[in-house]
């Protein structure tokens, strides 16, 4: 067993054994966690087939951006974590019988009998003058050109897309125009002082509770 | 000739459009007018052609008018066929409607007092009853004159249609309209073994025509059809012909209708429900000779059904009380005897008894009728009695009429009475036995039920109450001088008759009777004249029966009755069930209108509520709408609105595929 | 050596667990995201693997566009689900259960 | 036979045209949007009646055939042609749609514009399905008609016509679907979507087994037959006058017409072998239906299912030919069966029509079509009394009325097939006299029942006209039923002779043991002078 | 290898689109809240354009462009002008409901056209690729414009979900792609299309890939039992992004599933023919029989839309030129039939009110006779009576498995259509034979009307002379 089979028996597990785990977590943030183990093993893994730059870019943009705006919608949402015990062992036959199912039907497709090393044999090594990431971007800017203005413009209407769900001008918050600050008049714009009786009702605890539970 | 028989038919036919369509505008006068017009033309050119055949020797016309349709090598046509049996068909029946016609112009005089005084239909109705009359005129000759089956069938419904219309002429009574739907569909479960006896003569012969069917009929006096297990051919098409003659003619057991008839208005009681319409079922078989010559069952079958309805119906006229009604089974009887006649192979007899009945129940229903309008429309012969006084030509004429009926030696009646019980006995076919004895038998119910009620209304005390006694007076000539005028033909015509009709060969082109079925010889061996017949008949046992029959009715219900008016009563009484059979009618009412009438909607309300309703549309239509609909709730509940089962449904039918497609 | 072979019954089983994983995961709806993220990883160590053993840069660019577009996925993805959970103060997967029938 | 001028053309789309332009009128004249309407529906009829005058009965041929290209890839055309057999349906649609456009005057006061463009181009598609030569075309205009029909019986109907109007939808979709099927799988063996070319085409027993009973399905629950009749009692009882009268008086006649021109001619070989089924089924409809419709208490469901026990006549009729062959040897009779089926259809359609029109009439006043709720009606209405007596009296058959050509013709024909095929069709003589007639007892005579009753108005001019006009076409067709006869006798017998031809492919041949109809000689009617 | 600027030519549609698109996102930041006309005005312009464009470059021989990447054949110049059309027809019903609820933001219009870009290229591509990031580009733009609406909770949940299974099903759809990747080593179609021939269809592999590409096909056209996002994302949606999520983007799939099973693997023909046959049998019925129980008009033209997609699938599965001439035919009048039957319920919301229970339709007729009259004809349409398109699709589908001997699915599918004709019916009772509940009348524009009355004339007119369309549909399959 060369290194190179090392390396792979060893990613391959740590993938899989953290992909397990990825999706037997109750708590999303230890899902997430795992999540980013089973893409760096898998970026290894990628390394490992010479696809240098995208294994890279994989721990890059994956476990570097995707991964961690997950994170951070899972800890800005608030999840309440007790509500979300899965019943986890009430569908584990079915789930798992289906997904073995088709592992199995996976496995004999894709097994050595069609893709073993007889039919694909393992590619010499490429050389050190070799550059993958030349070779992937010499493609993507001749042949697939225009995939990638497309990919542009997806880009965009993911901006787009997300700026016009998530953001939203607030009515109460406290910013100031220049603009209109610079055009105030004296008079009625300005802040005049009224004078006035000090009652009111007390704020009790219940007041504020109740203040409290009021949907935003 | 081709344009006077067209004359006779349609002279009625327009004078009932005429009064029919304008009988509002043209008035009562416009419309008797009009009507009698037409009649009379229509009767004096058939006593015109009559008298053609009888001095000229006027050839047997056979034309057609126009071809109604062809059909598969079938000629459909109407036309005339026009011998010596229609001519006497034709002249009797309009002779016989052109006095009721008379009549009715005094009968009808206060129709208005029948009908509610704001009811819409009765403003016409004097003018709508001439122009109903008329039709059946035309309806009638079209049937007797007709020379082939479609129209025989044609006049048959005809005047089926116009005896409904006037059964049920006072619409606004339930007895009336109850009456004719009766009779209509009684009527019509003879029509449908008439039907279908057309049917097979069209399937044998591929023609309708009268000439050409006889013609070919002996060819197949040996066919077998493979029905009912095999049966002549012969027999089929008569059997299925005389089923319609069944209901026509008031045969048991299709006679339920015609008492039931008496319901419409006395003139047409005395027009159809006895002279005319209830005769066509005679006439036909007698048209049909050829055929029936060729099968004796069926002959069998005819006298048997003929002797049967002579004798039972007879006897339930002996417990009746209304005076129509008495009439009305009186009838029956009789047409028992033509059609025995008939099944007796003696044609002629049963023609002449036909035409003969014709004029003396017409007119005992004419006198009847001035009866009832003298005694303000009651007929219950109960409240009647020494009527004689009042009405004294009503009262003469109606026992002329009593007693060409009964068979008085020298009226019409006797003759030829005497000579289809003659014939009968002659008759060597299967029932002829049974027949003969019936027909004996009810002589003497004859005798009893006509002098019963001849007795009751005319003679022992008066039982009418005071209103109308003081009343009492005899009808106006319109009235009289058709009775007269019927008295005088009830008088006479058989002694006119019988030689041309039974002894000569009046019939010889018109009526086939084969040697062996010849039971008219010995009579035509015998006949010295019609004295000698007259003289003859004071011999034979049916004269000692029919007197018999009328000594004892004037015994019991004239001179007892005077002393003891509840004689009637006592006697129904004392006889217990047989009177309650007859009352009853042997029950044949309440079976119908059980059976039939009851178990026929019973039918269709299971099949309505249970096949088309539970079956059909509940269990399989509306069944499998709500099964679908119960599916689609199913399936809608698949769609649980949890993403997680959406995405299994897509991983299972993803595995789905693959098992399918890649693993098998 | 490794073959071909044995790549792809890595990425299958991964593409296996996340299948498991929308079986089993019934609750969070990021979850079930990585899931479908592992299933992607699956395919594009699918195409990275036929492209080292057929030689072939295309599969590698093809995994290119997966990863942009994941990403562009995600970003959207994520913000759906910070809209819903504005909406209905919950992601869990039992409470998004309005449109159903 | 190609014809100069597109009288065809103009006979559909010339309603169609005139509901369009009815449509477009709106509800703002009232008076105009009615008269454009009759004068749209008299036009029609006066063009229909040019294909009655321009008829050649001597020829089987197609006449004023029109041919032009629909959809060429799928060699779908624009076909149009008439024979004797739908001419005088044509001649029949266009004539009731004027009775139709009166009987609707001024009982219809929601939207009468829509209601008569309803019926315009009902009209209008009605004549197509009769003319279509082509099957696509003939299934657009017979899947058309179910819309303007669907609106007219919801939107007009009475309380439960939701359930009726879907009921009969999908009734009728659900038969008519599986003949697009056959329709197509014809297609696909002839290569053309002409219905003459269909008829020549060989097929092999299974699949004209299958072929029969797509259109059994289609024209069985058109016609009604029993067991899928239910849709049209309920149909009828919902639908406004109008839709009633069109419905009992052509859509009907529409199954009838499918089984002469597609069942029968297309798949005579199973037409043999499954005659006994329609047979049975015919007979069952007279019998069954008769005692059904005894019992019935309200009248339009009466003469609904009158109309079912009718039209078994019809199908009896078309298909005991084979019988006949069977039991005689010959085919004689069969052209009077097939005949009276056909006159039975004409005669049904004024009969039914204008019962239809009668019971308008009493619920136009009254708002009940409950036998219970009349009862002496004569007493106020005694004109109306006397129409509902002579059309009941021709329903029943009564012999001087239409209704008793095609009940006889067909009588007589069956008796040659077989005794109690004669025997049960021949019921309806008691029967069909028997619901019609105590259903008048019922309604017109006796005492005044009830204060409406009392109140009644007696027909108004339309009406009289309504009912004039179809009592004198019942009259017409009664006394001389030789003219519309003639009209279809070469055609039919054709149809006969067609029938008789094995159709089966040579392999199969040795199935074609029923007896060949043996043609008859041409017996068309001589010139000779009617009177 | 220079960059021939030829390879513009083809997509010069698309490209109009995206400067549209961004014309609007720079043009809308300039827009007071009232003047937010102009982005309608400019997005239609945007479309028209790209029609002309489609017209202009069309017609004549299957061209290349970028490497192979872009393909513009006949097949592609009519679908793209079906989905222009469409989806101007949607933008127009859609613009007075989204006025009403302040919903007419640039972004909505930037949204829409870069899904209908994305549709664009799905219809062009040529490569697995391309399709690909079409199909993206589309589904993306489709989740936002889903969840536009912020504040509605139906419209965020319906976006969820269309999310999780979208990325589900495109995940699954790439499977299968690299599968084939895989055994072929191509991801172009015509050099797939190649090596599928040569290895024929006894290779697992390929089958294998096959399967997960129906499935990634069958999501995206909804069929069963992929379905299940459609009634809720129908539901869900706001009623404009419903119609032009409904109608449209079932072009861009239709040219999908050709690019991909008959272009690309038409080799394997038997095997998707049977997977397509499954799923249209399931489709067929359970999305007939589920539309009845609906009383949620949106979510009843969800399962509607399932039971057409069967019809499509079995003009497809048919395999024959004529099959796949009609399932484009059936496939753009559908597209048509739906914007309109949407477009009716667009009309009837008002501000405050969503018309989307079968009840809201009531009287229909009394309130507006004409709309009254172009819905009923779209429900006669998708219900197949004739003289409509509906019937013209239905009828060729149906030839097409006729003539291939499986007449047992043209039965099944006519049987089913039986169950489905009484929904649309019952919609047609709503509107003609029900009094209305509600006085208010129908605001509408006469542009609406306008496009209604197009839209409603033309099923008619399509369905009574289908000569020309069709020709041209058969004509892109020679």
């Amino acid at each position: 067993m060369g290194f190179e089979k090392f390396l792979f028996y060893c990613f391959a597990a740590i993938a899989l054994a953290s992909a397990g785990m990825v999706i037997s977590r109750r708590n999303p943030v230890h899902a997430v966690l795992w999540m980013v183990v089973t893409f760096v093993s898998g970026a290894a893994l990628w390394i490992l087939l010479e696809a240098e730059f995208l294994g890279i870019v994989l721990i890059l943009v994956y476990v570097g951006a995707v991964m961690v705006l997950f994170l951070f919608v899972v800890m800005m949402l608030d999840v309440d974590i007790a509500t979300l015990r899965a019943c986890f062992i009430r569908y584990l036959p079915l789930g798992a019988a289906v997904a073995l199912l088709m592992l199995g039907e996976i496995v004999w497709i894709v097994g050595p009998a069609n893709f073993g090393l007889t039919h694909f044999p393992s590619p010499p090594a490429a050389g050190l003058d070799v550059n993958n990431t030349h070779d992937l971007g010499m493609s993507l800017y001749t042949t697939y050109v225009y995939p990638v203005e497309l990919a542009a413009v997806l880009l965009l209407v993911a901006i787009v897309a997300a700026i016009r769900l998530t953001m939203r001008r607030r009515t109460d918050t406290k910013t100031i125009d220049p603009a209109v600050q610079s055009r105030v008049k004296k008079g009625p714009d300005r802040i005049r002082i009224v004078k006035m009786a000090s009652v009111g009702p007390l704020e009790t605890p219940e007041t504020l509770a109740e203040a409290k539970d009021e949907p935003r | 000739m081709e344009k006077v028989y067209l004359t006779i038919v349609l002279a009625p036919l327009i004078g009932a459009i005429v009064a029919g369509f304008f009988g509002g505008r043209i008035g009562r006068r416009g419309a008797h007018s009009v009507s009698i017009l037409g009649v009379s033309v229509s009767a004096a050119l058939s006593l015109y052609t009559l008298s053609r055949f009888i001095w000229h020797d006027e050839g047997t016309f056979n034309g057609t008018l126009y071809t109604w349709m062809v059909s598969d090598g079938i000629r459909f046509q109407v036309g005339f066929l026009v011998d010596r049996l229609t001519v006497l068909m034709m002249a009797t029946v309009t002779f016989v409607s052109l006095m009721v016609h008379i009549y009715t112009i005094g009968y009808m005089a206060d129709d208005e007092h029948n009908w509610p005084h704001d009811s819409k239909v009765g403003t016409n109705s004097y003018q709508r009853f001439f122009s109903y009359i008329s039709l059946f005129t035309f309806a009638m000759l079209m049937l007797v004159m007709s020379n082939n089956f479609m129209q025989l069938f044609f006049g048959w419904e005809a005047v089926g249609l116009v005896s409904y219309l006037l059964i049920g002429f006072w619409s606004v009574r339930e007895s009336a309209i109850f009456a004719n739907l009766k009779a209509f569909l009684v009527n019509r479960v003879g029509d449908f073994g008439f039907i279908l006896g057309i049917a097979a003569v069209a399937m044998y012969f591929n023609s309708m025509d009268y000439k050409e069917v006889f013609a070919r009929a002996p060819e197949f006096a040996q066919t077998q059809v493979a029905v009912f297990g095999g049966v002549s051919l012969m027999t089929l098409i008569c059997v299925l012909l005389f089923i319609g003659a069944m209901g026509k003619s008031a045969q048991v057991p299709l006679h339920v209708w015609l008492p039931d008839s008496m319901e419409g208005p006395t003139p047409i009681s005395a027009l159809i429900h006895a002279a005319t319409m209830v005769t066509a079922g005679v006439f036909m078989v007698a048209r049909m000779s050829p055929l029936y010559e060729l099968s004796d069952t069926a002959l069998s079958f005819v006298m048997i059904v003929g002797a049967t309805t002579a004798l039972f119906t007879g006897l339930i006229g002996l417990v009746q009380s209304d005076i129509k009604r008495v009439v009305a089974y009186s009838t029956l009887s009789q047409l028992g005897y033509m059609v025995t006649a008939m099944g007796a192979s003696a044609y002629a007899a049963g023609i002449f008894h036909l035409m003969t009945h014709a004029f003396f129940k017409a007119l005992l229903f004419l006198a009847a009728g001035s009866v009832i309008l003298a005694m303000h429309h009651d007929q219950d012969i109960r409240n009647m009695g020494a009527l004689r006084k009042y009405l004294p030509i009503t009262w003469i004429t109606f026992l002329v009429g009593t007693l060409a009926l009964t068979g008085f030696p020298g009226l019409a009646g006797s003759f030829s009475k005497d000579a289809i019980i003659e014939a009968v006995e002659e008759s060597t076919l299967y029932g002829a036995h049974y027949a003969s004895v019936l027909l004996t038998i009810g002589v003497v119910v004859t005798a009893l039920y006509s002098f019963r009620l001849y007795f009751l209304v005319f003679h022992g005390k008066e039982r009418m109450n005071d209103h109308t006694r003081h009343h009492l007076h005899e009808s106006p000539w319109v009235v009289t001088v058709p009775l007269v005028a019927l008295a005088v033909l009830s008088a006479v015509s058989g002694w006119l008759a019988i030689e041309p009709l039974l002894i000569g060969d009046w019939f010889k082109d018109a009526i086939m009777v084969t040697p062996a079925h010849d039971t008219l010889m010995k009579i035509r061996e015998e006949f010295h004249g019609p004295l000698q017949y007259v003289i003859h008949g004071l011999h034979s046992e049916v004269f000692y029966l029919s007197m018999g029959g009328m000594v004892g009715a004037g015994l019991i219900w004239w001179f007892v009755h005077s002393f003891n008016p509840r004689i009637d009563e006592q006697i129904q009484k004392y006889s217990g069930p047989l009177t309650w059979v007859l009352v009853n009618k042997y029950g044949c009412d309440d079976f119908n209108q059980r059976v039939f009438g009851g178990g026929s909607q019973s039918v269709g309300r299971v099949f309505w509520k249970g096949g088309d309703e539970v079956l059909i549309d509940g269990a399989i239509v509306n069944g499998s709408a709500h099964s679908v609909g119960r599916l689609a709730g199913l399936t809608s509940r698949l769609q649980t609105g949890f993403l997680y089962h959406y995405a299994i449904a897509m991983i299972v039918g993803l595995v789905g595929l693959l098992t399918i497609f890649v693993a098998l | 050596m490794i073959a071909l072979s044995d790549y792809l019954i890595v990425a299958g089983i991964l593409f296996s667990i996340g299948v498991a994983g929308i079986f089993l995961n019934r609750k969070n709806v990021i979850v079930l995201l990585m899931c479908i993220e592992l299933m992607l990883l699956a395919v594009n160590t699918n195409f990275v693997a036929f492209s080292h053993f057929r030689h072939d840069i295309t599969g590698q660019v093809f995994v290119f566009f997966i990863l942009t577009v994941a990403a562009a996925e995600a970003a959207i993805g994520l913000a759906i689900l910070v809209v819903l959970f504005r909406n209905r103060r919950t992601i869990n997967v039992e409470d998004l259960d309005s449109l159903k029938g | 036979m190609e014809s100069g001028f597109p009288l065809l053309t103009l006979t559909i789309w010339l309603p169609i045209v005139g509901g369009i332009a009815v449509l477009a009128s709106g509800d703002g004249n009232r008076q105009f949007t009615k008269w454009m309407a009759l004068t749209f529906a008299v036009l029609t009829f006066v063009v229909s009646l040019g294909l009655w005058l321009g008829f050649d009965s001597s020829t089987a041929q197609m006449q004023f055939v029109e041919h032009v290209s629909w959809i060429p890839s799928f060699k779908v055309f624009y076909h149009l042609g008439v024979d004797g057999i739908s001419m005088p349906l044509i001649v029949l649609t266009t004539f009731v749609t004027i009775f139709v456009v009166v009987a609707g005057w001024d009982v219809i006061t929601y939207r009468p514009s829509q209601y008569l463009a309803a019926f315009l181009i009902m009209e209008g598609i009605m004549v197509g399905v009769f003319a279509a030569l082509d099957a696509l075309l003939f299934y657009v205009f017979w899947e058309a008609m179910l819309i303007p029909m669907f609106i007219i019986i919801g939107v007009w109907g009475g309380p439960n016509r939701v359930y009726a109007t879907i009921k009969f939808f999908l009734f009728t979709f659900f038969g008519s679907v599986f003949m697009l099927v056959a329709l197509i799988y014809l297609y696909f063996k002839a290569g053309s979507f002409s219905i003459l070319d269909f008829q020549a085409l060989e097929l092999g027993m299974n699949a004209q087994v299958l072929i029969f009973i797509a259109f059994l399905l289609a024209f069985a629950v058109k016609v009604p037959m029993f067991p899928v009749h239910t849709w049209l009692p309920d149909a009828h009882v919902e639908a406004p006058t109008g839709g009633s009268v069109i419905l009992a008086a052509i859509m009907l006649k529409i199954g009838g017409y499918g089984f002469l021109r597609f069942s029968l001619p297309i798949a005579p070989d199973a037409s043999a072998s499954l005659d006994w089924l329609i047979i049975a089924m015919s007979l069952i409809a007279v019998v069954y239906i008769g005692f059904v419709a005894l019992v019935q208490q309200d009248m339009k469901k009466l003469i609904a299912y009158s109309s079912i026990a009718h039209m078994g006549f019809v199908t009896l009729g078309f298909f005991i030919v084979f019988s006949i062959v069977r039991h005689s040897g010959v085919s004689t009779g069969s052209v009077m069966g097939i005949e009276g089926g056909m006159v039975q259809m004409i005669s049904h359609g004024f009969i039914s029509g204008a019962l239809f029109l009668c019971v308008g009439v009493l619920y136009d006043r009254v708002h009940s079509r409950k036998i219970a709720d009349y009862g002496g009606v004569i007493n106020t209405m005694p004109w109306f009394g006397a129409f509902l007596v002579f059309f009941a009296m021709s329903n029943a058959g009564l012999p001087g009325t239409s209704g008793f050509v095609g009940e006889f013709m067909v009588i007589l024909a069956a008796f040659r097939a077989d005794f109690w095929f004669a025997f049960l069709a021949a019921t309806t003589l008691v029967l069909a006299a028997a619901f019609t007639l105590w259903m008048v007892k019922r309604v017109v005579f006796g005492e005044v029942a009830n204060p409406q009753v009392a109140a009644l108005q007696d027909l108004n001019g339309r009406e009289v006209f309504n009912l004039g006009a179809l009592a004198a076409a019942v009259l017409l067709f009664g006394l001389w039923p030789a003219p519309l006869v003639n009209v279809m006798h070469t055609t039919v017998q054709n149809l006969v002779t067609q029938v008789g031809v094995c159709k089966l492919p040579a392999a199969e041949s040795a199935a074609c043991l029923r007896g060949k109809p043996i043609p008859v000689a041409s017996l068309a009617p001589s010139a000779d002078n009617p009177f | 290898m220079p960059f021939n600027s030829a390879n513009l030519l083809p997509i010069l549609p698309e490209i109009a689109i995206l400067i549209t698109a961004a014309v609007v996102l720079v043009v809308d930041l300039y827009l007071k809240e009232k003047d937010k006309g102009v982005n309608h005005v400019l997005a239609l312009i945007g479309l028209l354009v790209a029609f002309v464009l489609t017209g202009l470059v069309g017609g004549g021989e299957r061209v290349l462009a970028f490497d192979g990447n872009v393909v513009r054949d006949l097949m592609s110049d009519l679908l793209k002008a079906g989905a222009l059309i469409v989806s101007a027809l949607t933008l127009v019903y859609a613009r007075p409901w989204l006025k009403d609820r302040n919903l007419l933001a640039g972004e909505f219009y930037v949204l829409s056209l870069c899904a209908v870009l994305g549709m664009l290229v799905m219809i062009s591509a040529n490569t697995f690729l391309t399709l690909y990031l079409g199909l993206e580009l589309l589904a993306l733009s489709l989740y936002a414009l889903v969840a536009f609406d912020r504040d509605s909770k139906l419209g965020s949940e319906a976006a969820m979900k269309y999310f999780v299974l979208g990325a589900l099903g495109s995940g699954l759809l790439l499977y299968g792609i690299s599968m084939i990747y895989g055994a072929t080593g191509s991801i172009e179609l015509g050099a797939v299309a190649r090596a599928v021939a040569e290895q024929g269809s006894g290779n697992k592999v390929l089958v294998f890939g096959v399967a997960f590409l129906v499935i990634g096909i069958g999501f995206k056209f909804g069929a069963v039992p992929f379905h299940m996002w459609v009634p809720d994302i129908y539901e869900g949606a706001p009623t404009p992004v419903a119609m032009f999520l409904g109608s449209a983007p079932k072009i861009a799939a239709f040219a999908m599933i050709v690019r991909l099973l008959v272009e690309g693997l038409n080799a394997l023909h038997t095997d998707w023919q049977g997977m397509l046959a499954i799923l249209a049998v399931l489709s067929i019925g359970l999305g007939n029989v589920a539309a009845i129980a609906q009383s949620n008009i949106k979510r009843m033209f969800g399962y509607s839309t399932i039971s057409h997609v069967g019809f499509i699938f079995l003009g497809l599965l048919a395999g024959s030129t004529q099959g796949y001439a009609s399932a484009m035919f059936y496939t753009l009048t559908y597209a048509l039939m739906a914007a309109g039957a949407f477009g009716i319920l667009t009309i009837l919301s008002r501000e405050g009110f969503d018309a989307q229970n079968l009840e809201d339709l009531k009287g229909l007729n009394e309130r507006d006779p004409w709309y009254a009259a172009m819905m009923a004809l779209l429900m006669f349409s998708a219900a197949g009576v004739p003289p409509t398109v509906g019937f013209m699709g239905k009828l060729l589908v149906l030839e097409a498995v006729v003539r291939v001997d499986m007449v047992w699915l043209a039965l099944v599918a006519v049987f089913f259509s039986i169950i489905g004709a009484f929904y649309y019916l019952r919609v047609v009772k709503f509107i003609y034979f029900d009094q209305p509940t509600t006085a208010v009348p129908i605001v509408t524009t006469g542009g609406v009307r306008a496009a209604m009355t197009v839209n409603g004339l033309a099923i008619l007119f399509l369905g009574l002379f289908p000569a020309a369309l069709l020709g041209l549909c058969q004509a892109a399959f020679p």
